[in-house]
Parts: C-alpha cells; sequence; structure tokens
C-alpha cells in the first residue's frame, strides 16, 4: 500500500477515525483495540482520541455515523476526497441506524419540532434525514455492527493493509447461533427473535444470552421478511409491533413505508 | 463367533461412567433449556440427560469443528495446519446419529480422504444408546433405527439396566476390562429376552413416517408441486435446518489474515473452513451473479432433494436419517419431512390412479 | 486409512509472466517446481490461492502441463482482484488437478467440434492444444468461439496463427462491435448458435462445450438439429466451488460433486438434472438467443 | 470616539471529550460578551425515534444515545418502566445491575481520566507518543479500561449497548467462574486504582475561578456509595422526587446547539462526581473515604477542575464495591445450591398483571458516570410509547461549564491581547470544558482568539 500521505521517515501506512452523526462506539471500539493497530499503520487523524490531527491524503479512513445535518456531509465528502480506502463502521454509517429507522415513521423536520419546540427553525436548517454514507457518497467497504465487533473490525483492517477487499459475511444470525449450539428462542420462548433476518456478525450475542435479536447488524443478504412477519404475526405479534421491530435499527425501509401507512 | 454381551445395572452405571472417564474426556446429552439438549463435557452421571432424544446439534461436531483451521500461510511457507486430537468418548448417541456418522465418514473417507475430520474420528470412542421415538422421530423410515456400524459399544435400556454388545475392537476391549473389574456381568437369557422385547416394542412405538421405496420418482414428479410455494413463502433462509442434520457437511473456506506489517501480501495468513448452509443466497452463485438457486424455493427443493436422494447415485444412500432434528428447529415449521413426503406421495398417487390403464 | 496430508494443502506457484489479453483477463503463466500438477488433462482445474485472501477454481488453458502451468483469469471478485495487484516474481498457492476434465481418449479417432462462449475459451484451448499436438488421432477439427464484445477476444495473437492452419476450422464471432472497428483476424458478427449452423458438422461428431450457464440450453438445441448423439456432447459446468475435492457441497447438483465427477459431463448424466443446464428467463434478456 | 473592540475566542472542535462540541467566546470592549457551547453533534431526536416502539426496546434504543454511557441509558429506561409498573427487581438481579453499572463508571472513568485528560498534563498530543513515551498510564489505561468492559462484558454480555439487562430481568446470569475469575481480578485492581487517584490529588490544577453552583445527586437509603435512587438531593438542602424533575430542572432547548440545556438561566447547576461526593461521601469505603479526606474536595472546594479527581475517588469505590458484589453474587450462588427449588421466576409469571397497570407514565434515573440521568416515559395500554423526555447530564451541566468559561476569560481577560498568554489561556479553557467530561457524543486544541475591529 502507498503511504499516501506519507511524511518523512514513517513508512507505515496511515488511517484516520472520523465520526458524523453516532454514539461514538465505532470510536471507542476502534480506540480500545488500537494497540494492536500501532505497530502496523500510522494514526494522522483521530479527533476523539488525540490533539494532534493532520490534514491531508489518508489511505484508510474509518467513519462512524450516519450522515444527518449539512455539517456532516461537508464533512464526508471532504473525507472522500482524502482517502483511497473509505471504510464505512458501525450500522449508523453502513445503514442509517435507529435515526434512519424513525424515519419510517415521520419525517426529520417533524421531529425537530416535537424535540426542540421553538429553537426547531435553526436546527432545520442544518438537518437532514438521516441517511447511510453510501446513499451521498462512493463507500469502498461497509462494516455494520451497533458496535462493530472487534474481532471484524481486525480482519478487515488486516486485508486493507495489504490491499485486498475483505471478506464480509452476510449470512444470518441464526447461522452463528445455531454454530454455538443455542435453544432457539424464537421457537422455544416465542421471542420475537430477528436473527433470521439479521447479518451475523455479533456471534449471535442475543440468544447466546436467552434473548431475541433485535437486529443491531443490520440485514442479512436478501432477508426473507415476509416471512419473518408472517411466523411473528402466527406468534401473536401484531403487525404495527413487527414492523417497528424490523424497522428499529434502520435497515429495512421497504417495510417502514408500509409502516407509515 | 459372536462377541460377548454383558448386562450392567443401573446403579452401577457410575462405575461404568469412571470406566469411559478413564479412557479420555466424555461427553455425554446435557439439558440445556426446557426441550433442548446438548451433548457437553460430563463429569458425574448426574449431569447426563438420559432421557434427551435429539441434542441441538448432532455428535458431527466433534470430528467435523463448526470452525477449524486446515491450512496456513507463515513466513512465507505454506504449511499444513495438523492438530493432535485428544482421545474423546461420546456417550449416549442413539441409533439415528450412528448412521449419521456412518454417513460423514463416508464422505470424508471419499478420496481424497479429510484428514482432519478422519484424524479426530480415529481418535474417539462411540457408545451408543437405545431410544424410545417421539412424534417427529421417523428413523423407521428411513431404515437408520437400528445401529449397524458406526459407534464401538452399544447399550440397550432394558428397565434395571443395560444391555450391552461391543463392536469394534476397543469397544470390546472396554467391555472386557469393565467386566473384569466386575462392573459388568455377562448378559443372561432374562436379559436377552428383555432385549428382544425392547426392540420389537420399539418398533412397534414409531408414530409416523412414509414409505421410501417412491422417493426418487416422486420428487422427481412432483418436483413442480404447489406445496414447494406454500413452502418457500415461509422460509426464511435462515439456514436452522443444516447445521442441526447429522448428514449436512457443507462448508465455506474463509481466509484469515493477520494484520501485517508487510505491505506485498506476504504476511501470514489462515485458511479456516467454517459450516455453511444450502439455504443461504450465496451459496450457488457464480461470477457475473448468476445464482442456480436464486429464491428460497429453489434452495429449499434442494435441500429436499438431497436429504431424501441425493446420495443415491453418488453413495447409494440417502442423507436423511430421519432423527427430525430439521422439524424442531425450523422457526417456520416448513421442515417437516414427513408431512411434506406424504402430501408428495398423495398427489403422485392421485395422479397415478388418475392416469387411464 | 488416514491419508498423510491433508487434501487442502496447496503447493507453491511462482508467476512467470502475465500477459493482459483483453480488459479484465489476464494470462498468467506459472512455475511450480514440484512437479504434481504435471499430469493435467484438458478441462481440469486447479484450485488457486492468494493467501490471506482465497480460494478460486480456475480451468487450466494450456494443453501440456509441465514445468509452467497457464490460467486464463477474469478479474471478477476479491480473489482474482488480488491476483491481478501480484507481478512476475510473486507466488500463489496451487492444488490440483482437479475435475474429470473432456476424454480426450473417448474423442480420439472422431471429428471433435469444440463450443467457446467468452471465458469458456479458456478450458476449450486447453482441447485444441491437445488435439493439434495429437493431431493425427483426431478427424476434423472444428472451433467456435463466439463472444459478446468484438474487443473481448482473448488469445488473439494465438487466433492469428491458428487461422491460417489448415487442418482446424475456425469461426469466431462477436455479439456487438466496441473498441476499434474488427480485430484482425477474421470475426463475423453473431452468436454461437449461428456460428453453430454455419459449421459442417457431422452427426457422429464428438463436442466439447464451455461457456456461460446461459449458453448451454441453445449450443443443445442447435446440435440436435445437426443429429448429435446426445451421448457425445460433452458440457464443462460452472458451479460455486470452494473445495474442489467433494467435500464443501457447493457444487453439488443432482446427486454429483460437479467438481469430482464434473466439471465435464456428457449430457445424458446432466439432462434431466434440475438446474444443471437450465437458466432463467430474466438472465436471457439480451443473452444469446 | 473610542474604538470598540470585539474578539472571539473560538474552540472549532474540542478533541479528547466524546461527541462534536466548538467552544465560542465573544468579547465586546473588554466584557465578556457571550459565551455559547455549540454542540454539533448531528441531531438524533431520541425522544420521537422511540415513540411508536414497545416498552420493551426502549433499553437498546435509548443505549444509542452514547456509546460510554449505554449502560446508564439502558439501566434509567428500565427503571422507569419497572417504577411504572410497581415492580421492584429481586436481590440478584439488583446487584447484578449495579456490577454492571460498576463496570462502566470504571471504564468511563479510566478512559476520560487517563486518555483524555492526562494527556493535557503530561503535555502529549497524539496517541502514538502517549502510548510511546508514557508507558506507564497508557498501560494502566488498558488495564483499568480493559476490567471495567469486561465487567459490564460478563453482565451485559457486551462492554457497551448490553443485550442482556431487560425490564423485569437479565435474560441470563454470569456464571459462578466468572464472578470468581472477576472478583480476583478486582482485587489486583484495587492498587493501580488507588495509584491513578493518587496521581490525580497530586496534580497542580490550574486556576478556574468557579463560583459554589447548587450541586444535584440522587439520593437513596442503600448503605453503599450508589448510583441508582429515586429522589433527588440539592445542596441547596431540599429533597425531591425524581417524578417531579420538570419543576426543579426545567430544560430548555437553545438554538445554536443541538443538546438541549438545562438549568435557571440565574442559577447554574452541576451534576457529577463532585455532587455526588458532596452528598454521600460518609458512604465511602475507607480506602476512597480516606482520598476524599485528604482533597480540597473535603474542605468544600467548588473548583471545576477537581472532577477530575472526584471521579479518580469514585473509581477507587467502584473497584472495591465491584469486588463486594460479586463475592455476595457468589453467596447467593452457594445459598442457592443449599436450598435448591425455590422459585425464582414467580415474577415472569405475572407479567401480564403487571401490565395492568397501563397506560400510565413515569421517570427512572441513575447517575452516570457525568451526573444525573432522567428518562420518562408515557405508555399506552399496550405498552407502546407515547412520548418521552431523556434528560442527559451534559444537559444539565451546558449552562455551567458557559460560566466557568465566562468567569475564567473574565478574570484573564488581559490575556486575551497578548499573544504570548492567549494561547495558554486558550489550552486551559479546553482543559477546563475536558474536565466536565462533557459527552456530547467531542473538543480541536486549535483554539484560536480573533479579534475583530470595527
Ligand atoms: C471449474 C471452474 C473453472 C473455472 N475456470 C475459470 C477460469 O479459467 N478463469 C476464470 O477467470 N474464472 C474461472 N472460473 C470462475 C472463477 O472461479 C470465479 O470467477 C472466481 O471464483 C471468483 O472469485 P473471486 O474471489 O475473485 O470473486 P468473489 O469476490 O468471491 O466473488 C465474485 C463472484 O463470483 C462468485 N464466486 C465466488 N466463488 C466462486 C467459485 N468458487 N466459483 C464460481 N463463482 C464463484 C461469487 O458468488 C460472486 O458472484 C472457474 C470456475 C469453475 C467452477
Ligand atoms: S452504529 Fe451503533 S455503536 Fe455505532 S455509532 Fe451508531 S449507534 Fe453508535
Ligand atoms: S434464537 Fe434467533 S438467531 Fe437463534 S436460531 Fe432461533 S431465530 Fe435464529
Ligand atoms: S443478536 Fe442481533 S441484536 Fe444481538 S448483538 Fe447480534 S445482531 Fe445485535
Amino acid at each position: 500500500m502507498s503511504a499516501a500521505a506519507g511524511s518523512g521517515t514513517n513508512h507505515l501506512p496511515t488511517i484516520a477515525v472520523e465520526g458524523l452523526t453516532g454514539c461514538a462506539g465505532e470510536l471507542l471500539v476502534i480506540l480500545e483495540n488500537l494497540d494492536k493497530l500501532l505497530p502496523f499503520v500510522r494514526v494522522v487523524r483521530f479527533p476523539f482520541a488525540q490533539s494532534k490531527n493532520e490534514g491531508g491524503a489518508v489511505d484508510i479512513t474509518f467513519v462512524e455515523g450516519s450522515v444527518s445535518q449539512k455539517h456532516d456531509l461537508e464533512k464526508l465528502k471532504r473525507i472522500r476526497a482524502n482517502t483511497r480506502w473509505l471504510v464505512a463502521v458501525g450500522n449508523c454509517a453502513v445503514w442509517g441506524c435507529v435515526q434512519k429507522g424513525a424515519l419510517c415513521k415521520c419525517k426529520a423536520a417533524e421531529m425537530i419540532e416535537a424535540v426542540y419546540g421553538s429553537a426547531a427553525s435553526s436546527i432545520a436548517a442544518e438537518a437532514m434525514d438521516a441517511a447511510p454514507l453510501d446513499s451521498h457518497v462512493a463507500v469502498d467497504v461497509k462494516l455494520s455492527g451497533c458496535p462493530i465487533n472487534a474481532s471484524q473490525f481486525l480482519a478487515v483492517t488486516a486485508s486493507l493493509l495489504r490491499d485486498h477487499l475483505p471478506y464480509i459475511v452476510s449470512k444470518p444470525v441464526c447461522l452463528e447461533c445455531k454454530l454455538r449450539e443455542n435453544p432457539c428462542v424464537l421457537i422455544e420462548d416465542n421471542l420475537p427473535c430477528l436473527g433470521p433476518v439479521t447479518a451475523a456478525g455479533c456471534g449471535a450475542l442475543c440468544p447466546s444470552m436467552g434473548a431475541a435479536c433485535y437486529g443491531c447488524f443490520g440485514p442479512c443478504e436478501e432477508p426473507q421478511i415476509g416471512a419473518m412477519t408472517t411466523i411473528l404475526k402466527e406468534k401473536g405479534y401484531e403487525m404495527e409491533e413487527v414492523l417497528g421491530r424490523l424497522t428499529a435499527f434502520g435497515a429495512v425501509i421497504p417495510m417502514g413505508e408500509k409502516w407509515q401507512k | 463367533m459372536l462377541s460377548p454381551t454383558y448386562f450392567l445395572p443401573k446403579e452401577r452405571f457410575p462405575d461404568f461412567l469412571n470406566a469411559l472417564k478413564s479412557l479420555g474426556q466424555v461427553f455425554a446429552p446435557v439439558k440445556v433449556s426446557k426441550q433442548s439438549y446438548s451433548f457437553k463435557a460430563v463429569e458425574k452421571a448426574s449431569e447426563i440427560a438420559f432421557e434427551a432424544l435429539r441434542t441441538i446439534l448432532p455428535p458431527k461436531k466433534f470430528f467435523y469443528p463448526q470452525s477449524e483451521t486446515l491450512v496456513k500461510f507463515e513466513d512465507g511457507e505454506i504449511k499444513e495446519c495438523i492438530e493432535e486430537p485428544v482421545f474423546k468418548v461420546i456417550f449416549g448417541v442413539h441409533p439415528c446419529d450412528l448412521a449419521g456418522l456412518g454417513i460423514m465418514d463416508t464422505i470424508f473417507e471419499d478420496s481424497p480422504g479429510d484428514t482432519h475430520y478422519l484424524r479426530k474420528r480415529r481418535t474417539s470412542m462411540i457408545i451408543g444408546l437405545s431410544c424410545m421415538p417421539d412424534k417427529h422421530c421417523f428413523c423407521q423410515s428411513m431404515g437408520t433405527d437400528c445401529p449397524e456400524k458406526g459407534y464401538d459399544v452399544f447399550l440397550t435400556d432394558i428397565e434395571d439396566g443395560y444391555f450391552i454388545e461391543g463392536k469394534s475392537s476397543q469397544g470390546q476391549k472396554l467391555l472386557a476390562d469393565a467386566f473384569a473389574d466386575k462392573v459388568l456381568e455377562r448378559a443372561r437369557e432374562a436379559h436377552k429376552d428383555r432385549y428382544k422385547r425392547f426392540w420389537l416394542d420399539r418398533s412397534e412405538a414409531f408414530e409416523t413416517g412414509f414409505k421410501v421405496d417412491n422417493l426418487r420418482s416422486t420428487m422427481d414428479l412432483e418436483w413442480e408441486n404447489p406445496v414447494w410455494e406454500e413452502l418457500g413463502d415461509r422460509c426464511l433462509s435462515c439456514g436452522n435446518c443444516t447445521p442441526v442434520c447429522p448428514t449436512c457437511y457443507c462448508f465455506d473456506l474463509v481466509d484469515v489474515a493477520a494484520l501485517s506489517s508487510k505491505q506485498d501480501g506476504s504476511g501470514d495468513a489462515e485458511r479456516r473452513r467454517e459450516w455453511d448452509s444450502c439455504q443461504f443466497v450465496g451459496f450457488a452463485k457464480v461470477a457475473g451473479d448468476y445464482n442456480f438457486r436464486p429464491g428460497p424455493v429453489d434452495r429449499l427443493k434442494f435441500w429436499y432433494r438431497h436429504k431424501l436422494h441425493g446420495f443415491d447415485d453418488a453413495y447409494g444412500f440417502k442423507t436423511c436419517v430421519g432423527c427430525g432434528r430439521c422439524t424442531v428447529s425450523c422457526p417456520s415449521g416448513i421442515d417437516d419431512i414427513v408431512k411434506v413426503v406424504n402430501i408428495l406421495q398423495v398427489a403422485r398417487q392421485e395422479k397415478d390412479e388418475g392416469q387411464p390403464k | 486409512m488416514i491419508p498423510g496430508k491433508t487434501p487442502y494443502l496447496s503447493v507453491k506457484g511462482t508467476i512467470r509472466s502475465i500477459v493482459p489479453m483483453a480488459q479484465d483477463n489476464y494470462l498468467f503463466d506459472f512455475t511450480e517446481r514440484t512437479g504434481s500438477l504435471s499430469g493435467c488433462r484438458p478441462g481440469q482445474f486447479v484450485e488457486l490461492w492468494v493467501p490471506g485472501v482465497g480460494e478460486c477454481p480456475i480451468s487450466v488453458c494450456s494443453g501440456r502441463v509441465s514445468e509452467s502451468i497457464q490460467l486464463m483469469v477474469r478479474r471478477a471478485g476479491r480473489v482474482t482482484s488480488a491476483l491481478f495487484n501480484m507481478s512476475e516474481g510473486d507466488s500463489v498457492g496451487l492444488r490440483g488437478p482437479y475435475g474429470q476434465g473432456f476424454p480426450m481418449e473417448a474423442f480420439k479417432g472422431r471429428d471433435l467440434v469444440m463450443v467457446a462462449g467468452g471465458l469458456g475459451v479458456a478450458p476449450i484451448r486447453s482441447v485444441w492444444q491437445y488435439a493439434l499436438d495429437h493431431r493425427e488421432e483426431f478427424g476434423r477439427l472444428v472451433l467456435i468461439y463466439g463472444m459478446r464484445h468484438t474487443n473481448d477476444i482473448l488469445f488473439r495473437q494465438e487466433f492469428k496463427f491458428l487461422l491460417r492452419r489448415r487442418d482446424i476450422d475456425i469461426f469466431i464471432a462477436a455479439e456487438e462491435v466496441v473498441g476499434p472497428a474488427l480485430p484482425p483476424i477474421a470475426m463475423q458478427l453473431g452468436r454461437v448458435t449461428d456460428l453453430l449452423r454455419q459449421a459442417e458438422i457431422s452427426s457422429d461428431s464428438c463436442v466439447a462445450v464451455c461457456g456461460p450457464p446461459v449458453m448451454y440450453k441453445y449450443v443443445i438445441d442447435v446440435l440436435k438439429e445437426r443429429n448429435v448423439d446426445e451421448a457425445n456432447i460433452h458440457l464443462s459446468l460452472e458451479r460455486h466451488m470452494k473445495c474442489g475435492i467433494g467435500k464443501c457441497g457447493h457444487c453439488f447438483i443432482g446427486g454429483k460433486f460437479n467438481c469430482k465427477a464434473g466439471p465435464v459431463f456428457a449430457l445424458p448424466e446432466i439432462k434431466h438434472v434440475p438446474e444443471a443446464i437450465e437458466c432463467d428467463a430474466a438472465s436471457l434478456q439480451g443473452g444469446l438467443e | 470616539m473610542a474604538e470598540i473592540k470585539k474578539s472571539t475566542i473560538v474552540i472549532p472542535e474540542v478533541t479528547r471529550v466524546e461527541g462534536h462540541s466548538a467552544v465560542t467566546v465573544d468579547i465586546l470592549d473588554g466584557k465578556v460578551e457571550n459565551v455559547k457551547l455549540d454542540v454539533f453533534e448531528g441531531t438524533r431526536y431520541f425522544e420521537k425515534i422511540v415513540v411508536g416502539h414497545k416498552y420493551d426496546e426502549m433499553a437498546h434504543l435509548t443505549s444509542r444515545i452514547c456509546a460510554i454511557c449505554s449502560t446508564g441509558h439502558v439501566l434509567a429506561s428500565i427503571f422507569a418502566i419497572e417504577n411504572l409498573l410497581g415492580y421492584k427487581a429481586d436481590e440478584k438481579t439488583t446487584l447484578l445491575r449495579e456490577l454492571m453499572h460498576l463496570g462502566m463508571i470504571i471504564e468511563s472513568h479510566a478512559t476520560h481520566l487517563c486518555a483524555l485528560v492526562l494527556p493535557d498534563f503530561l503535555g502529549v498530543e497524539d496517541l502514538i507518543s502517549f502510548a510511546d513515551k508514557h508507558k506507564e498510564e497508557f498501560a494502566l489505561w488498558t488495564f483499568l479500561r480493559t476490567l471495567g468492559n469486561d465487567v459490564q462484558y460478563m453482565v451485559g454480555g457486551r462492554s457497551f449497548h448490553p443485550v442482556n439487562l431487560h425490564v423485569f430481568k437479565l435474560s441470563s446470569h454470569p456464571s459462578g467462574e466468572a464472578l470468581n475469575v472477576m472478583a480476583h481480578r478486582l482485587k489486583d485492581a484495587r492498587e493501580k486504582a488507588l495509584y491513578l487517584a493518587q496521581v490525580f490529588l497530586d496534580l497542580k490544577l490550574p486556576a478556574i475561578p468557579s463560583f459554589e453552583p447548587e450541586y444535584l445527586a440522587l439520593d437513596y437509603d442503600s448503605p453503599t456509595y450508589g448510583y441508582f435512587g429515586t429522589r433527588v438531593k440539592s445542596s441547596k438542602s431540599w429533597l425531591r422526587s425524581i417524578e417531579e424533575y420538570r419543576d426543579y430542572l426545567g430544560e430548555y432547548p437553545v438554538a445554536y446547539s443541538h443538546a438541549k440545556k438545562s438549568g435557571n438561566a440565574a442559577q447554574p447547576f452541576m451534576v457529577g462526581a463532585i455532587a455526588r461526593l458532596r452528598f454521600h461521601s460518609e458512604k465511602l469505603g475507607r480506602e476512597a473515604r480516606q482520598l476524599f479526606l485528604s482533597s480540597e474536595l473535603a474542605k468544600g472546594s467548588c473548583n471545576t477542575m477537581l472532577n477530575n479527581l472526584a471521579q479518580s475517588i469514585e473509581l477507587v469505590e467502584a473497584v472495591y464495591r465491584a469486588q463486594a458484589i460479586c463475592e455476595t453474587l457468589l453467596q447467593i450462588e452457594e445459598d442457592e445450591k443449599a436450598s435448591p427449588g425455590e422459585a425464582r421466576n414467580e415474577n415472569e409469571t405475572n407479567i401480564d398483571r403487571l401490565l395492568d397497570k397501563l397506560p400510565g407514565a413515569a421517570v427512572g434515573a441513575v447517575e452516570c458516570p457525568r451526573g444525573t440521568l432522567y428518562h420518562y416515559y408515557d405508555l399506552d395500554e399496550k405498552g407502546v410509547v407515547r412520548a418521552a423526555d431523556l434528560i442527559t447530564p451534559s444537559a444539565q451541566n451546558t449552562q455551567r461549564i458557559e460560566s466557568d468559561i465566562r468567569n475564567t476569560v473574565e478574570a484573564r481577560i488581559a490575556e486575551v491581547e497578548d499573544g504570548a498568554r492567549q494561547a495558554l489561556l486558550q489550552a486551559d479553557l479546553e482543559t477546563l470544558v475536558r474536565a466536565y467530561d462533557p459527552c456530547n457524543t467531542c473538543a480541536t486544541h486549535a483554539v484560536s482568539i480573533r479579534v475583530a475591529k470595527r
């Protein structure tokens, strides 16, 4: 990999970590795993974690958060222009997460009105409908998760440092769940487990603890939403609730449109 | 010459378990939730769930783990990953699972033999255990209801004790030693009578099943039966039916790259296999995004066909052993093989009858 | 018995040369010192490993494999892209040869028709190279090669020489002109099926076919029009493949592992297998017929 | 006519804090005219996001407000709903929730203190030099945050955005073995926590002229220093139920910032570690209490910079308390083994009856690392959220931060125009903002003071 921003003696590839609108979850995961990366990279930008931050070209930029305001968009465009690999990290950046899920129910302006009241207008001028990065710029790699799984993050970085595209599974959570030999909470406890339509990566965290998957990793490849809805309805969940759960983490927007009615 | 048979009174079971433990770590079904069991390491007889019919995962997991590294690339060289297996004793394997292991053996033994599986398999002892079918068991239909091969020792529950047969030489040696240690008795006529009665009663106990002789042609003739679309509409493509199957062997091979400062790609890496499922969208996709099985219906039909006659040609057997795991672990209730086969057979029969003589 | 070595172990192949053939199609020549690939037959394939990225099945496209083995690779995804980033002297892992290949022995003494569509020309090349090396053992040789765009043509240099030979009839066509007006070799506008109708094909010919999944059905129809015996039609099927040795299940179709029993099948073996040669209507739009 | 001078101090992005924020100070004719803490973290309207969702979804939805305090949000939402339904969790559940919360306190305080604050005092600006030149501090941080994370991982299944905490219960309990290992790790961590507190006890603090604000913190009956409660205590000696939070907090949105501000304009109040220690220092364990007594905090100093020290004392307490909880849980497990068969899940069977209390509304609160967090929910008869109100500690502190900045600039107004000393003032302002550990989900050293003439 070319050390695009390589300055002087330091030939290590460069990385940057940036946040748009999110909860800083990925920033935290990356911060916590930085000691493993430091021998192999030079961190040129990471405002969450350090004060001396450089501008200019970078090899890999990890971006957390959704585009939810004009400020985010300007920043994202700057990032795109300066990085070779743009990696969307986290459900916010890949799917839009909860703030995008909420758009199924009402528009951003309505929400601002409701939350900020009289001060709404100045905020509304800045705000945009929350959207994942790829609705605005080209994204090279998408690593979902809320938050991302640390070992997946390290594997993705390892691939990119070799200049290879990483392999990211988009099989359903059920696979990991069965590999861990968990009793199925959807079958045994009638919990509204979204494992069948959610992308694996977490290691089937929730079902392994006896709880229902609530879809925080975003949808798997071609989620069978129709079948999922049918099954949950048969278990006595009301349509309204099922749609609420399916859309909560921002992913399954087509279903959300039905919810808007 | 027939090998000797033994009797183990139930109160002596802990001693028998100790004999097993002296060979290696013992794994047996353990209750893990209201209705599920799992093969886990056990220390005491009280931990064993003797009533367990089907565990969530079949015993294949011991020889073909969910994830294992096959080959690695280290210091610029391609190297084999050989792991020295530790001896395992798997206790409580029912006839359907024994048949399942037999099928796995065939696949992995077929040339070129799979070293990784075979090494682990040969470093183990399988202790079979009799069972009484529940409403989902249909091993009788599949012809896998009697233990034939793939085990070392088999225990038949005859109320106050177990009637024990040794199959392999390591199994017979275990029994001979246990007999010498007075853990086992020689089986007497009364035991043998009860043993026979057990198996007769058991064969009467099946609540469900179908005829297999026409399965192949039925599957082909009913390939367009409307039932497939109905099932497909309910299919989650979650893949739950395959990891739980004693004969599903499909895997994905993935590379795991180590973080490396070598930017020319010569850094260390591992090649790992992980269980995969034919129910996932990308399973049969080839370059150019052409997918041979694009929809849930296509994948579900493929699965049914594979289970019910897929290996007829390749190996001369069917790959369903009738354990009922897929039926109980499908969140959608569409992997009810017995029900589906019955629907297909009825439809076929109607056509046969409708045909002019 | 338990074999000594894991069957997933590859040997090291070093890139000797890389020749760009058409956009996103490069011909790689590897040296392999252990000689484990030297028994390779036309139509067989190897598993190529770029460590840290993955493996993919690639057909051997040279009729003779000794010290070196040639692979024609199209950049399709992760592994192939990683390979494209490599240069001469770099190494990859290779294991094989796998699969049954074309039954060259059975073809001997008969007319041989070779039908290639797109990248399918790679394994077919090993067939014609073999046949030309053993020219006297075959009857008439007919080579039919179709592609989508004129500038997709692979082995252009080789075709220049082949076209001059009298002992092989060659028909090449593209569906559309893209790039330089027409390449400097005899090329028509049309489809593989059009060429098949032009060519003189005796009903007792043997046929070797390789191309995109959508092509097979139409090729078979034309061959049947020509009264070619089904048993003499051999098709190389592409399937998603991981292990190459009949374990991983990805390429399993209708009771057979494509990697072991195939990838080359005689038509009667797969005719009634669902999915084997059908194709869905959607992918036909703008397709071959 | 005399020239009117207008200058502005701008900290465009405060680094090493969670979230994105900027500080602007307008100075007109030698007087501070305006102070703005501008949080430009994108709007996420959580109060609207949660509407239409079921009560049991609140924990994982609101946890996404903030990664560092996610456990706090999870617990506040659970408490609100349990308060509404009149449900009291059993002892084991309560202890595990407290353990989880302490994990967050350890992790959050350690990260704030070691990784975000210490670099100011060590004089390092980037992570690599921090990791390189101050191995010991860097290792200390790694050790403590990993410990906090692992506690949360053990109880919650994830070090943040936990998946195991639900209304009424935990979906699974950590094994005895895990608790045992954790108890030992916590014991080994005591020394490190004490060392860190000593570092902060010994620090010389920059002069920030703070004035005594009104301190607010949760009040509770438990005999140990804690973070959960349903009453609020004020340094103005009043005590009220959290249900009345609107009366005493008064929240209003500000046009220039996306984080709402709380407080009474005339009298800003402060929440967080200093406030908690003021009210509950007598409940601290021996070691933490000794540290407290030997500090300025015990003398009632209101210097904001002491918030760092206060957090370090809490960290010590948290390590001790978490260990004690692990041991208690192990004891409970022993007792359960001794007398099995006692139905533990009697609560579960009553959920339907509990839901009969719906519709209704209630408040839940927890003391997060940065102060009191309130969640208010109004549920309809099916348990679906009709309205919500979520008030974070940072929102409550905003006004006080602004007034601290104002006071500091006013006291050091000469420095504004003095090139050499200006940089120092800016750096101190940033350190000040950071001392609050504001969780705007962030603040750069590139503080600039622009002097405009008109
Ligand atoms: C017997 C056989 C011979 C082949 N011969 C050649 C050849 O000579 N030259 C050549 O360029 N290609 C050949 N291919 C196709 C080649 O294997 C795929 O293009 C390659 O696997 C793509 O790998 P990738 O990692 O670059 O792409 P990926 O990033 O893995 O995926 C890109 C696309 O390829 C599909 N794909 C992934 N793995 C496989 C696979 N194992 N088989 C088929 N499709 C896959 C994916 O589903 C996806 O649609 C052959 C395939 C087979 C089965
Ligand atoms: S994806 Fe989840 S963890 Fe990441 S920023 Fe968004 S809310 Fe936080
Ligand atoms: S518990 Fe959920 S994730 Fe696991 S198998 Fe059942 S549905 Fe799938
Ligand atoms: S199981 Fe589902 S909700 Fe739970 S962590 Fe995994 S993806 Fe997220």
